[in-house]
């Protein structure tokens, strides 16, 4: 298991023949009436990195929530590292890092309160948020509450957030926006590509996207227009 | 598929409630004091009594909903108490009729039954915002599920409290288990009792049956109107 | 669990403790409706049944405006979606809410009912503390059970401020029912228990109820 | 700048339509105050100056309520930041913001004030209709203005919940005095009007002067 | 005037000797103790656009504020179309559109009540309303509230609020944040260079926003880094 755990490759013994991180299969999820995503299939291998282009309102975000275990799919299947969601739920959450549109923290208290929280939450031990808060360059300004940080602070402190207790699976919702570009290469060790952990990227930087992803996914209005490795005039079709 | 016995269980009812109701206006002896108006306590108390189970069993059924995840013992658990406000409202209206009748009010606020009986009507009838307020049906279900469950137990535990505070000038039949019913009128209350029992039974499958069948109207009409959405 | 419960319940004491958004404006209710009695009444003092239901419902809808709020930092900053992201069960959030409010309660009627043995209690208080902490300790535990489930359950309806009275109040009558029956012996010039045990036990019975009926289907709320 | 504020009212009214924020409590509230004098009193009803007291107070509680939530919306949601970029002058917010805290006041007392009568009031109210209504409708005003000060006031503050009923209540006794000694002699068996023109016109000055003394210190709150 | 309003260059006309949009001297403001702006100074002509760039916390958005009137400048001089700020604030907002990190829209009601509202205050004709929604590509959407919507829809409504009375200047924080490639082109004539509006942005595509900019100005813990014409090599130390 040490093995295991440093290579990464074979983080998913335990499970059976589980050589997915994701897999996605005519998965559909529709807020009352509206189909928010439908038919949606796709395999992501452990350390690869999955990313989801789509216009706005195309479905990347329910998507996430979906693979964070935070709304339920309405038909079909997901699996996250062999746990069926919703049902084998409970083996998810531990596993997955999820930053989004919003931080997720609390505005009246502090960084390292905001950390120290998700910490005990995590089970993680403490030291990790010191390490956290220097990670993201946040140290000088650790003990201000949140409200009196500048946008691009509060982001850095959500990816600090959403790595905390160093998952596998990270979920990054426009991660870059709002970050410096001096912020976003400190982060890249976390949630980069280099960071090793698998990860699904929405983001509407195609270039850039395209660039750092293994499998691309494209979504328009909830049904898959592409998965795998699109070509360009697929790309371009996507936001017509 | 909720229609299966309904039918039978329609006669049955029938054949009850005509039998409950001769015993009522030609068996039962009229009251001492209290005359004709006590023919109320046939339907009043029987109502009462099947109304409050019938919100103990809209829990029990949100438990099978729960275990089970199957959309159909909601329905059941929905209807269950749909029906049992109904009988409710049925009993704070008999009940206020008898009242008058025999203390000169039509509501008397230092009575603990009443009282409770009508904080549970309103409880339950918060059941009807907190589940329509919900769009997506299975956290609808669960929502309301979890609402059954909680109101149906706090049911006998609002009856525990009243009557542990006591109760003045509500009469109390049932916990001296029907002691001093002449044998007449305990027969015709047994009846009665069976008869609101079945007539509930009865409103609850009719009540299921035809949601059932709308649902389905439903889903056939949204099926077609996908596939003209395709066709177009 | 109890490491999650006891997170939560810190990080919810000290953004109450930073924003003052609930205790205050609970006390300041309950202050008010007694100093409204206090002159309200011709009498100069309440005793028995009178001054027992008047501190109940009073600390009851106080309860109200807690419960009301217990969620609302959760739901405006993403707090559930943190929550349900991190491996913590439901039933640490549960304990945690429930907590909060026993907590909050407690920090009121630290305030409060010195104030109405002050502005309406007739007989004095002192006899009784121990009985009456007995009594406070099981009708705030039953509180503060029923109201994290009615946030919980209100939480991601719409008309919530509507919603959580309206469930809330009767879900408690109960509770009022007992504690008031309980504390009223106690409040007659002649102290003295009466029933006393007949009302914990129903109380405890109350709350044992509905702290695990709270703690098992606390799992199917707040999730999607 | 009776456009802008209409237009600020109308969107108001329409949120608390749509998410019944602030009426529902304050109804709530009230009810449950005369429900709790209802029982608590020994007798069947009440009437004179407690009963106008009663009233009054409680009344007044609901507005501390309703105040301490008109500027949630535009805190939480960036409406005051909308509002300093539009050519929108800080009159027409407190305009608008009062008019709402009016509305919500007067939709709170078509359920109230019935209720109070049916629950509390030994006399009946149609006699005296006029002269109530334009005794609420000038104390409405008074509490609406002087409500939508305070919370301005009290919106950039830190313990918000706290200052805002420490701010109002002490502002609003003339309010409440005026409209208490007003209202009594209607709530006497022997209903009568009595001094009710002294009061009337020390209402009348109440309101015009913090009417007027909002909108000339208005500009200089919210600002930055 | 009706030659000034049509070419926009002599929109200032009737202020005596104004030909710059934004004029900036020693400007100065500070949150309790802590300094976000100090000494910056810079001038923008009308129908320009001033990049704003800087590290996170660098003051930009504090920039922002104080020239849409929001904050108060503690020290120096900043007038927007000759109208000084604070004390001639009056004369600004009618001016301004601001489109922020928060998009200043009530969650609860429908982008064609948000927007109407925001008609209503600025005394602009309704029908632009309907205009600005499709402008924005929304009209399908209009009528939900706002909570359902995703975030990039809400974005687009943000703009069109911020441009909804047609202001003559555009203080723009991250506004292609949550755009979709598609959304960011459609909305260029609203409130990209090709709206002829006085534009400040503030971004951290670098590239990108000294590609558009006549002017720029970097930022760095508030002090002036650099303003006018900047080499690459100032561009890359004001992030290091
Ligand atoms: C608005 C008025 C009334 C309401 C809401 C009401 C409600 C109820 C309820 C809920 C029960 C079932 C209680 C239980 O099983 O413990 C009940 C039972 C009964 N009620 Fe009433 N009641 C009302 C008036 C009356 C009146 C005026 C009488 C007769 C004078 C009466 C006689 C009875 C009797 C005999 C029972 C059966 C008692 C028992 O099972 O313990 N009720 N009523
Ligand atoms: N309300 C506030 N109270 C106290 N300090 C504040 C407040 N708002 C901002 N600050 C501080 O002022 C400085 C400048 O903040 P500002 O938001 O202007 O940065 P920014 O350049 O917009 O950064 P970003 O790129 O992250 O958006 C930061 O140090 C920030 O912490
Ligand atoms: N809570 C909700 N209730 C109802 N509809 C919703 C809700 N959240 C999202 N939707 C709808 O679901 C669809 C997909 O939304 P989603 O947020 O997943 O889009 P997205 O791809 O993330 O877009 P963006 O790029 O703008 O963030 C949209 O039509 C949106 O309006
Ligand atoms: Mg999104
Ligand atoms: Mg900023």
């Amino acid at each position: 298991m040490v093995y295991a755990h440093e290579t990464g490759h074979f983080a998913s013994i335990g499970f059976a023949a589980v050589d997915a991180a994701i897999e996605l299969d005519g998965l559909e999820r529709r807020y009352g009436e509206r189909v928010a995503l439908r038919g949606v299939s796709v395999r992501l291998a452990p350390g690869a990195t999955l990313a989801v282009l789509g216009p706005n309102g195309a479905g990347k975000t329910t998507l996430l929530r979906v693979l964070a275990g935070l709304l339920r799919p309405h038909a079909g299947t997901a699996r996250v590292f062999g746990a069926e969601i919703p049902d084998e739920r409970w083996k998810v959450p531990a596993q997955v890092g999820y930053l989004g549109h919003e931080p997720l923290l609390y505005r009246d208290l502090t960084a390292r309160e905001n950390l120290t929280y998700h910490a005990r939450l995590h089970g993680v031990d403490r030291s990790r948020v010191r390490e956290a808060i220097a990670a993201v360059g946040m140290e000088r300004r650790a003990d201000e509450p949140l409200r009196e940080l500048s946008r691009g602070m509060v982001q850095r402190l959500a990816a600090a957030r959403a790595v905390l207790h160093d998952p596998p699976l990270l979920l990054l919702d426009e991660p870059r926006a709002h970050l410096d570009p001096a912020a976003a290469e400190l982060l890249e060790p976390l949630i980069g590509r280099g960071s090793g952990r698998t990860r699904v990227l929405v983001s509407h930087d195609v270039e850039r996207a395209l660039g750092e992803a293994d499998v691309a996914l494209g979504l328009r209005a909830g049904r898959q227009a592409f998965a795998g490795n699109p070509d360009p005039d697929a790309v371009r079709e996507l936001y017509r | 598929m909720y229609s299966k016995g309904l039918i039978p269980l329609a006669g049955a009812t029938v054949v009850t409630l005509a039998a409950a109701m001769a015993l009522v206006f030609f068996y039962a002896p009229l009251d001492a004091d209290q005359g004709f108006v006590q023919k109320i306590f046939y339907v009043h108390v029987p109502m009462a009594i099947v109304s409050l189970c019938g919100f103990v069993a809209g829990g029990i059924m949100a438990i099978k909903y729960l275990r089970s995840r199957d959309p159909s013992w909601d329905m059941r658990s929905y209807v269950a108490i749909h029906i049992s406000i109904i009988l409710g409202v049925g009993v704070l209206a008999t009940g206020a009729i008898w009242a008058k009748a025999s203390w000169g009010h039509w509501w008397v606020w230092d009575e603990p039954v009443l009282v409770s009986f009508l904080v549970v009507v309103l409880l339950y009838c918060v059941y009807y915002p907190l589940r329509f307020s919900i769009e997506d049906r299975e956290r609808q279900a669960r929502y309301s599920s979890v609402f059954a469950i909680a109101a149906g137990a706090f049911v006998p535990l609002n009856f525990a409290a009243v009557r542990m505070a006591e109760a003045y000038t509500h009469p109390r039949v049932l916990s001296q288990t029907g002691g001093n019913l002449p044998g007449e009128m305990r027969l015709t209350f047994l009846v009665s009792l069976l008869a609101m029992t079945l007539l509930y039974v009865t409103l609850w499958k009719l009540e299921l049956t035809s949601k059932h069948a709308s649902m389905q109207l439903k889903r056939l009409k949204r099926k077609l109107a996908e596939r003209e959405a395709v066709a177009a | 669990m109890i490491a999650a419960a006891g997170a939560i319940l810190r990080k919810d004491l000290r953004l109450e403790l930073r924003t003052k958004e609930s205790v205050p404006a609970m006390t300041l209710f309950t202050l008010t409706v007694y100093v409204l009695f206090h002159f309200g009444l011709d009498r100069d003092s309440l005793d028995g049944a009178l001054a027992a239901g008047v501190l109940w419902v009073t600390l009851l809808l106080a309860a109200v405006i807690g419960v009301s709020r217990i969620f609302a930092v959760e739901r405006e900053q993403g707090g559930i979606d943190a929550l349900l992201l991190a491996p913590v069960d439901r039933t640490s959030l549960f304990l945690a809410k429930a907590a909060a409010l026993f907590v909050f309660l407690v920090a009121v009627e630290v305030v409060a009912i010195p104030a109405f043995a002050l502005l309406l209690l007739g007989p004095g208080l002192a006899g009784m503390l121990p009985e009456l902490l007995a009594i406070l300790a099981l009708g705030d535990l039953g509180i503060a059970a029923v109201g994290a489930l009615v946030a919980a359950l209100a939480a991601e309806t719409r008309a919530r401020e509507l919603i959580v009275p309206l469930l809330l109040l009767p879900f408690l009558v109960p509770v009022l029912i007992a504690c008031a029956q309980a504390t009223e012996p106690f409040m007659r010039p002649d102290q003295g228990p009466e029933d006393l045990g007949r009302w914990l036990a129903l109380l405890t019975l109350y709350d044992v109820v509905f702290v695990l009926l709270s703690v098992a289907v606390f799992d199917y709320l707040l999730e999607d």
